[in-house]
């Protein structure tokens, strides 16, 4: 079973998880109107052979959506932190 | 080529079967080809039969980094069928589900197409009426398609459960009395055998590892035994497109994930139609070697490893056994996975990219083996004249941009929902 | 003669006899035999017939790896076919039964497949059944279908129980022999929590197949006694590891058939056990591969560790007369024990010069010892007669001359061994060759894993103790567990002149003379010739190869067969073995019924139902009831009628007429909360919500980044940092998770905590003209005035202390009330109001009613919002803000999404009373030719009390341009068509006046 | 006077199953009279929020959601990084007191007491019966006596609070609680389990 690590529940199976998918594109902010910038952060992927970067949501768990860094040729899991704890959050 | 008949089979019985020809010549890539397909699987091998047989393109070569047939044609649940109700998907799965028919003829090779009919069950009202927007209009587009109630349901296939305990009941069902399967591995091995009769080259254990580009245009490929040139290069690697479209600088909107298939010890025939269950995502036909082939959901997060979790495997149990309670004792024999190329609206591209000289076949999520006919004739097509056919015009790389979704399901533009 | 029991010997009790049925007839067995042993101690040699040419077949192994011995056991509910019955624990009440024969196993019409051989070669079926016509395959299938296939399964429900189960371990060691065993201790000694697992009845592995007073036998009863004293050690036998899977964790099969447990007491027949491990110890031991001989097939021939086997462990001898034919040392333990239990044996040898010492010790027991000689061809058919010699000088020379026949009863084979590397394969890390010993072990180990004993190639008691014990003792002091001396575990002195060099002369085929079939497949009957003809045709890689041939699919899965094959193929293709490589060891192990990875979620338990805190007031008050993804509504009531087509319109005339009551506490609910609460909302929604004054409410809707609809609620401001957001009951949970991922992910300044609360409230709605005479009933002392409480309007108060929140707004488009209370109290209020509003004929109205009032009044719902729609097209374009931002605004003006064309919401109203009108119909316009996908299709049909006939919702080509058109609504999956004409979508109170009563 | 009826109403008061053998190795049953009040704060002011937390319920705020802190009232459980559970009896003004005193910009005060059925596995066999179906370790060394843990059963969330070694009290989604109890159940039949009459207020 694949093993995610929750930062504040600990070890659990991914099947407590929700995927989120590819956690390397920052959201436009509210006011982009442009079509083309919204259209890549929805439609284009870069879809690794290797480490990839991604969104699981603890909804059998603590519900916080976290960032993990997983090999998609291997499945090794590298770090994880909770989502919301990526820059300004103190 | 040497034709497969019974009389043949007889002929070189006499002779101790010592004089059949191989299937397909086996050797070196030449410098050079008027067209380079890249995969050799369903699709990459029926575009090379295609553009030779339709198109009259002398020198083809597919490219396969394994054997071919190794990929998502040597492993998946073999149901081919046309329901299909959005836009153009209707046309394009139809005009497969005909090329089928004559398959095994075309290539004179034994493709096993069976049309046992693949019933879609419903839970509810609310699902009836969907599945009758789907049979409703299969059948104005000529399309064979039959709406059942819970009874004509239960005399089709008697071991489902109908009892009250049943979590989500059996309300009815829609019926296409045309699907059903096709021995996966003869359909990659007659287009191949076929192919190969026309002059194309396929050459195996020969992986691509980069795609020349000159002047915006795509010019050669950098594989394992070396640079091949060709004016036009068609890719068709199904769960690998994202990998070799990054080759050419082209970011594609498709998610790489793995799908499980199962298949259970040989019995005798127990199920005669392809069976799909309506409350979750669960299929399930019994193969001519006696196994049940079934399968679900994919495990739903992108990955390049061909096999799955265990989880997955235990909740497509519990909607077969639910589904079929005679199957509890019945034994798995085998599990697998291949990595489906999923796309966000989860219809796929036949198309040219904005690199001249390469186009793109990819993004077939769980729906690629029923396509392979059509895909390779309309592939075919678009390289051949440098422009989609009207079948598959509307499966552009740019269609996100315009709108234009195919969304059969109406699940919305997620790869891992699809 | 056959093989048979003797009359002292063997791990079995001889005190306790079990009687077993094999097709009709009674036999006798012991305790401690399998059924294999048994038929086998009672002379029976024929167990079945071949899949393809079904020829007799018998006794081959001693374990899972068996391809002949296959019968169906049970009856009824409980038969299961195809089970090995080398692997079948005797106990009491068994019936057996064999497979693939007609009319009977002695007499098999099918054998005459034998006859036409020369045609069914490998891949005969893709070179015809293609004609005559495009079709024809459809008349030959049915044949094919009946000839595959070995047992057949039963269709009647299981009467028994399954079951999952999570554990956790630090050490998991997979097989009990002397390695596993070695391992547990040492693990176990250091202190670490340890799981030991054994496929087997019986701990020991190889060592059951120990002569009783053999050294080896005393080591294992003090090992098993060692395991006893230790205090973290679980130790489960008939528990087979079935698959290894990514995070340390591997799949395992709990049986307890032997139990016969009573499904009526709650005891699972089999469990699915995850264990998840801190480490993995494999040390699953190796399996024999056979020699492929012509006739290797005939009952009486067996593998030779398999014969030894059922000397040691089960007291039967496999024959009188006994050859071994062998290519390495491992063979000469079986006949030197079969010659001191008194059988006449032979041992044909390929090597020219076998091991000194093993040749003076098989003289000195008096067995015949030929060099260089190998068995050609076996003689007889239904059983062993004898065997044909040839001289052997190397599978690259031409087989030597004929020699003599000598008689036989029992031909034991040995080619090798291959190690079982299934499970350390299943996660893509591919087995490697070893030209030593010829044969592949593990490719690498992942982390916290490790092998020990013939699973990697080490074929010594003592090396697989040693590699076992250190295995243990590190495993263990990787997680923090160590005390010295753990690893010390005691050797056998025995000395069995034992190095481990198996001195292998890779013999891959022995050539015939005579055109006898040698099987690689025994049991997908795949011969020699199957495999050369393979290669002449070009199925040249192994994954070709075995698919071509179908090699190795059966439900042994090529144990005794797969390397024999692959490497034929090397030969045939002058590749090597290591180029050629092996094909892909998937899960399970061994195959698993399905009903055990099921579990218990089946039937009813198949995926959890949600109530409504009002569900048993609906039980006990006669509705019916509908799945509504995992929730249980409340569809139609008795009082109105015995069919949700009787009863809703009866339901539907109530809320029209007087006053209705439905249970709405299925909807979404979220609690907003915090300064910045209306600046989410305002940007999630469409429409504004900064400026919602405290105690109204609002109806929004919400896009996907893509655009398209998501969900569509009413939202209420009870202060000015906290809201109440309803959303539609089958996206709450994607609502949810919305919310918090663009606040945990995006948004993170925002100052805002969102809470699931549809568990909190249950939810009514009090619909109906008289609806605020109802409820002013119910609260004698609320004001209720249109001025307190005005349409969208909110108020908190109480009913005899019990909180209520009651918010004017309506779904059916009659004077409305949505009254909620704290989800205890929901059965309460509900029969509380219900009692007070009976004077006023106060009813309650089911789903079904709900989902048609809402259609009358035009309201959207699930089957209308289905992800592939725009505002515009649900006409609800007007919502949007023009200046302010909101999700999905950007791609929500694609150009496609913007056609004058799209298909768009209508209302249809029925011009042929008496034709039926239904959902799903597609949309034409008079006269136009019924071909294509049309220009739009029914979502929603009901009949409508208010306007006294049949009426729809619709989406349809540019929907209110062609208002007062007619349309035809075709529905050729019952030949039928009607006319209808296009009106707008809200049939009744277009001004809203009666929301606003 | 309007009653509260619990989610589980029609299976307590209510039979057991005997198991294996007739045995009795569990009981079943609910926990009534409590509320359960969700306090959350935002990132910079979680700090204030918790000194108003140990103010008001005189006992340390958890750190993490392993180790709940006893009250003299009930429990107090760390749900989330800016999160925190209090279960105290339904009587009290706890809540009440709790909206006055965390302030909007700090904090947000919701009640959640009637969303959560508080039901109970109590006895030597309980572990053997969680096994079937909770995805944690349930051996002492990773869950001891007082530990608590939030994770899914049969694809619900729940909050599962090991009260002493063997009591496992399990909070369900009240809407979900009678389809856990039936699994509860199911799960517990072969060690045999009775069904104990609901208990009022039992928080210690
Ligand atoms: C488990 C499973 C079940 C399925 N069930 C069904 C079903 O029931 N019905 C249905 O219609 N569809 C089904 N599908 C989908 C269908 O199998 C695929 O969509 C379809 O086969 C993909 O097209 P293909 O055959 O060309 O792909 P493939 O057979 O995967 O061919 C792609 C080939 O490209 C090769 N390749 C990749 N990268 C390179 C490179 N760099 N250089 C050279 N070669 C390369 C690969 O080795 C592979 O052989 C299923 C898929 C899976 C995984
Ligand atoms: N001399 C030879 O040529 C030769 C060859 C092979 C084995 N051996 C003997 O084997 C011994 C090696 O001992 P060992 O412990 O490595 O192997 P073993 O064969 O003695 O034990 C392996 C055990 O693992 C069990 N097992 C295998 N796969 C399993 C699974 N998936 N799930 C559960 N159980 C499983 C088997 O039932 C068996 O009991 C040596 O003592 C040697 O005598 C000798
Ligand atoms: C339609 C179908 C039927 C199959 N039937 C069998 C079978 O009867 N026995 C078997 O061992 N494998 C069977 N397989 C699985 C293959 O052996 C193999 O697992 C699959 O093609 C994936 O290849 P891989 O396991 O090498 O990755 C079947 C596969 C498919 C697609
Ligand atoms: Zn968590």
């Amino acid at each position: 079973m694949l093993r995610l690590t929750c930062p504040f529940c600990g070890d659990r199976d991914y099947t407590e998880f929700r995927y989120g998918g590819d956690a390397t594109k920052t959201r436009p902010a509210s006011e982009e109107t442009d079509a083309g910038i919204w259209h890549d952060h929805l439609f284009s992927f870069r879809n690794p052979k290797g480490p990839h970067v991604e969104y699981w949501q603890h909804v059998l768990g603590c519900r916080q959506w976290i960032v993990v860094e997983r090999d998609t040729a291997t499945h090794e899991i590298g770090a994880t932190h909770l989502a919301r704890d990526t820059g300004d959050r103190s | 080529m040497q034709r497969y008949s019974a009389f043949a089979l007889l002929k070189h019985a006499l002779s101790g079967n010592e004089r059949w020809a191989r299937a397909w010549r086996s050797g070196a890539p030449k410098p050079g080809y008027d067209v380079i397909i890249i995969g050799g699987g369903g699709h990459g091998l029926a575009t090379a039969y295609y553009l030779a047989k339709n198109h009259g393109v002398r020198r083809i070569a597919v490219l396969e980094r394994g054997s071919i047939g190794s990929g998502n044609v040597g492993r998946n649940t073999t149901i081919i069928r046309s329901n299909y109700m959005i836009g153009a998907n209707t046309a394009f799965f139809e005009f497969s589900l005909k090329l089928w028919e004559g398959l095994s003829h075309d290539l004179n090779f034994n493709c096993m197409v069976s049309h046992r009919g693949q019933l879609v069950l419903g839970h509810g009202p609310g699902q009836m009426d969907v599945h009758a927007r789907r049979g409703n209009t299969m059948r104005l587009n000529g399309i064979d398609a039959e709406l059942l109630d819970r009874d004509e349901v239960m005399k089709l296939a008697p071991y489902l459960d109908y009892s009250k305990e049943a979590r989500f009941p059996i309300h009815g069902g829609l019926l296409q009395p045309r699907a059903g399967t096709a021995r996966h591995d003869a359909v990659a091995w007659g287009y191949a055998r076929a192919a190969d009769d026309y002059g194309v080259d396929i050459i195996e254990n020969c992986e691509v590892k980069g795609i020349v580009r000159e002047g915006g245009r795509a010019v050669a490929v950098e594989t394992s035994r070396g640079r091949i040139d060709a004016p036009k290069i068609g890719i068709a690697v199904a769960g690998h497109s994202s990998h070799v479209a990054a080759m050419a600088g082209l970011e594609i909107p498709v998610e790489s994930h793995v799908l499980q298939a199962f298949v259970s010890e040989a019995i005798k025939p127990l199920v005669h139609h392809v069976i799909s269950f309506g409350a979750e995502l669960f299929y399930l036909s019994q193969s001519d070697k006696g196994g049940l082939v079934f399968g679900g959901h994919i495990d739903g997060f992108n990955t390049y490893t061909q096999r799955g979790q265990l989880a997955r495997a235990q909740t497509v149990a519990e909607c077969a056994v639910s589904l079929m309670p005679m199957l509890s004792r019945l034994r798995l024999l085998r599990s697998w996975g291949g990595i489906q190329d999923m796309t966000p609206d989860g219809s796929p591209f036949i198309c040219k990219t904005p690199v001249a000289g390469l186009y793109l076949n990819g993004g077939w999520c769980y729906q690629g083996f029923k396509a392979t006919p059509a895909s390779g004739w309309t592939f075919a097509h678009t390289i051949a004249n440098d422009g989609e056919h009207e079948l598959n015009r509307a499966y552009s790389l740019d269609r996100f941009l315009q709108g234009k979704e195919l969304d059969e399901f109406g699940i919305g533009n997620w790869t891992y929902k699809q | 003669m056959t093989a048979y029991r003797l009359s002292r010997g063997g791990r079995i009790d001889r005190r306790r006899p079990v009687a077993f049925l094999f097709d009709g007839k009674p036999q006798i067995g012991f305790a401690g035999d399998t059924i294999a042993s048994a038929l086998l101690g009672n002379g029976v040699m024929l167990l079945g017939r071949g899949f393809k040419y079904h020829r007799p077949r018998g006794v081959f192994a001693a374990g899972p790896e068996e391809p002949n011995a296959l019968l169906t056991l049970g009856e009824a509910g409980r038969r299961e076919p195809n089970i090995a019955a080398t692997t079948a624990e005797l106990v009491d009440g068994i019936v057996a039964q064999s497979q693939n024969r007609w009319p009977s196993l002695a007499l098999d019409l099918m054998a005459i497949n034998q006859l036409a051989a020369p045609v069914l070669g490998a891949g005969f079926y893709y070179k015809t059944f293609m004609g005559p016509a495009k079709k024809s395959w459809m008349r030959y299938e049915p044949l094919i279908r009946r000839a595959a296939g070995l047992g057949k399964a039963g269709v009647a429900a299981d009467p028994d129980r399954y079951e999952g189960r999570h554990e956790f371990t630090d050490v998991l060691v997979i097989g009990a022999g002397p390695a596993g065993l070695a391992a547990a201790i040492a693990a176990g000694r250091s202190g670490a929590r340890v799981l030991l697992v054994e496929q087997d009845f019986a701990l020991g592995g190889s060592l059951l197949s120990e002569p009783a007073g053999a050294l080896e036998a005393d080591w294992l009863a003090e090992r098993i006694a060692d395991l006893g004293r230790l205090g973290d050690v679980t130790v489960l036998t008939r528990t087979t590891a079935f698959g290894l899977y990514d995070g340390n964790t591997a799949g395992l099969t709990e049986r307890r058939d032997h139990e016969r447990p009573d499904p009526a007491s709650g005891r699972a027949r089999q469990v699915t056990v995850t264990v998840r491990a801190g480490a993995i110890i494999f040390a699953t031991g190796a399996i024999e591969r056979p020699l492929v001989l012509a006739n290797n097939d005939r009952p009486g021939v067996m593998l030779a560790s398999a014969a030894r086997t059922y000397l040691n462990r089960f007291g039967v001898a496999s024959g009188k007369r006994i050859v071994v034919a062998t290519n390495n040392d491992s063979a000469y333990r079986a006949a030197f024990d079969l010659a001191d239990a008194g059988a006449a044996v032979t041992i044909a040898d390929l090597r020219a010069a076998p091991d000194e010492i093993l040749a003076a010790r098989a003289r000195a027991k008096g067995i015949a010892l030929l060099p260089g000689t190998a068995v050609a061809e076996v003689l007889g058919r239904r059983a062993v007669a004898g065997v044909r010699l040839a001289d052997w000088k190397g599978e690259d020379q031409p087989i030597g001359s004929a020699r003599e026949s000598i008689e036989a009863d029992s031909v034991l084979l040995a080619g090798g061994w291959s190690p079982t590397v299934h499970l350390t394969s299943h996660r893509g890390i591919k087995p490697v060759w070893r030209e030593d010993i010829a044969t592949f072990v593990p490719g690498g180990f992942a982390a916290g894993q490790v092998g020990a004993g013939a699973v990697i190639g080490t074929f010594t008691l003592a090396g697989a103790i040693l590699e076992g014990a250190t295995a243990g003792a590190r495993s263990a002091q990787a997680l923090g567990h160590d005390r010295s001396g753990a690893a010390d575990i005691a050797i056998p002195a025995a000395d069995r002149g034992e190095d481990g060099d198996l001195r292998i002369l890779p013999a891959w085929r022995i050539p015939s003379r005579r055109h006898g079939k040698a099987f690689v497949d025994l049991q997908n009957d795949v011969t020699v010739d199957d495999v050369t003809q393979a290669w002449r045709e070009g199925y040249r890689a192994v994954e070709h190869l075995k698919r071509y041939t179908t090699l190795g699919m059966g439900t042994d899965q090529g144990k005794t067969s797969n390397i024999n094959a692959l490497a034929l193929m090397a030969g045939l293709s002058g590749a090597e073995i290591a180029e050629v490589g092996t094909t892909t060891f998937r899960p399970p192990y061994t195959p698993v019924a399905l009903g055990a990875l099921a579990g218990r979620a089946v039937g009813a338990h198949f995926r959890p139902v949600r109530r409504s805190p009002l569900h048993d007031w609906h039980v006990a008050n006669g509705a019916t009831f509908i799945e509504a993804g995992p929730w249980l509504r409340a569809w139609y009531y008795a009082w109105a009628g015995a069919t949700p087509a009787e009863a809703y319109i009866k339901e539907m005339e109530v809320v029209r007429r007087g006053v209705g009551i439905a249970d709405v506490s299925t909807l979404g609910k979220i609690d907003v909360q915090g300064p910045d609460a209306a600046e989410l909302l305002n940007r999630v929604y469409v429409n504004g919500f900064l400026k919602l004054a405290s105690g109204k409410a609002r109806y929004g809707v919400m896009l996907h980044d893509d655009g398209t609809v998501l969900d569509d609620g009413t939202t209420t401001r009870l202060s000015d940092t906290r809201f109440f957001m309803t959303t539609t009951t089958a996206q709450a949970g994607e609502v949810m998770s919305w919310l918090e991922y663009l606040l945990q992910t995006a948004w993170k300044d925002l100052r805002v905590h969102v809470s699931s609360l549809t568990d909190e409230w249950a939810g009514m709605s009090v619909s109906g003209p008289k609806a605020r005479e109802a409820l002013q009933l119910a609260l004698p002392g609320e004001d209720l005035s249109g001025e307190r409480l005005p349409y969208m309007g909110a108020i908190e108060t109480a009913l005899e202390g019990v909180p209520l929140r009651i918010i004017r707004l309506s779904f059916s488009g009659e004077l409305a009330y949505e009254v909620f209370t704290p989800a205890d109290y929901g059965i309460a209020v509900w029969q509380h109001i219900l009692t007070a509003a009976a004077p006023l004929g106060m009813k309650p109205y089911g789903l079904e009613a709900l989902a048609s009032l809402r259609i009358e009044k035009g309201h959207v719902a699930g089957l209308e919002i289905d992800h592939r729609n725009t505002l515009a097209d649900l006409g609800l374009a007007k919502m949007a803000g023009r200046e302010k931002s909101f999700v999905g605004k950007s791609l929500m003006q694609r150009p496609n999404l913007n056609r004058e064309d799209r298909w768009s919401l209508v209302g249809l109203e029925s011009l042929e009373p008496d034709k039926k009108v239904r959902g799903g119909s597609i949309l034409f316009a008079p006269g136009e030719e019924l071909k294509g996908h049309g220009h739009g299709y029914i979502t929603s049909v009901t009949w409508s009390v208010e306007l006294d006939r049949t009426i729809a919702l619709a989406l349809y080509d540019g929907a209110l341009k062609h208002e007062g058109e007619e349309v035809i609504a075709a529905f050729p999956l019952k030949d039928e068509q009607v006319r209808l004409r296009i009106v707008s979508p809200h049939f009744i109170d277009r001004e809203g006046k009666r929301l606003h009563a | 006077m309007l009653e509260r009826t619990s989610a589980l109403a029609s299976v307590i008061p209510g039979k057991g199953k005997p198991g294996v053998g007739g045995a009795i190795g569990l009981q079943l049953g609910e926990a009534r009279g409590f509320a359960l009040i969700q306090v959350a704060g935002f990132a910079k002011a979680m700090g204030k929020v918790e000194s108003r937390l140990a103010a008001l319920t005189g006992g340390r705020v958890p750190e993490n959601v392993r180790i709940p802190v006893q009250t003299g009232a009930g429990w107090v459980f760390r749900t989330g990084p800016e999160q925190v559970w209090l279960v105290v009896p339904a009587a009290g003004d706890v809540l009440a007191r709790l909206t006055r005193e965390i302030a909007p910009e700090f904090g947000v005060v919701t009640d959640l007491s009637h969303s959560r059925t508080r039901i109970f596995i109590d006895g030597a066999r309980s572990v053997d019966a969680l096994k079937k179906g909770f995805p944690l370790d349930l051996s002492e060394a990773f869950l001891a006596a007082g530990e608590a843990a939030l994770t899914g059963v049969h694809h619900t969330p729940v909050l599962l609070h090991r009260v002493t070694r063997d009591r496992f009290e399990i909070y369900a989604m009240r809407t979900f609680a009678l389809t856990v109890w039936a699994w509860l159940a199911d799960a517990s039949h072969e060690f045999g389990y009775e069904v104990a009459s609901s208990e009022m207020g039992h928080t210690v």
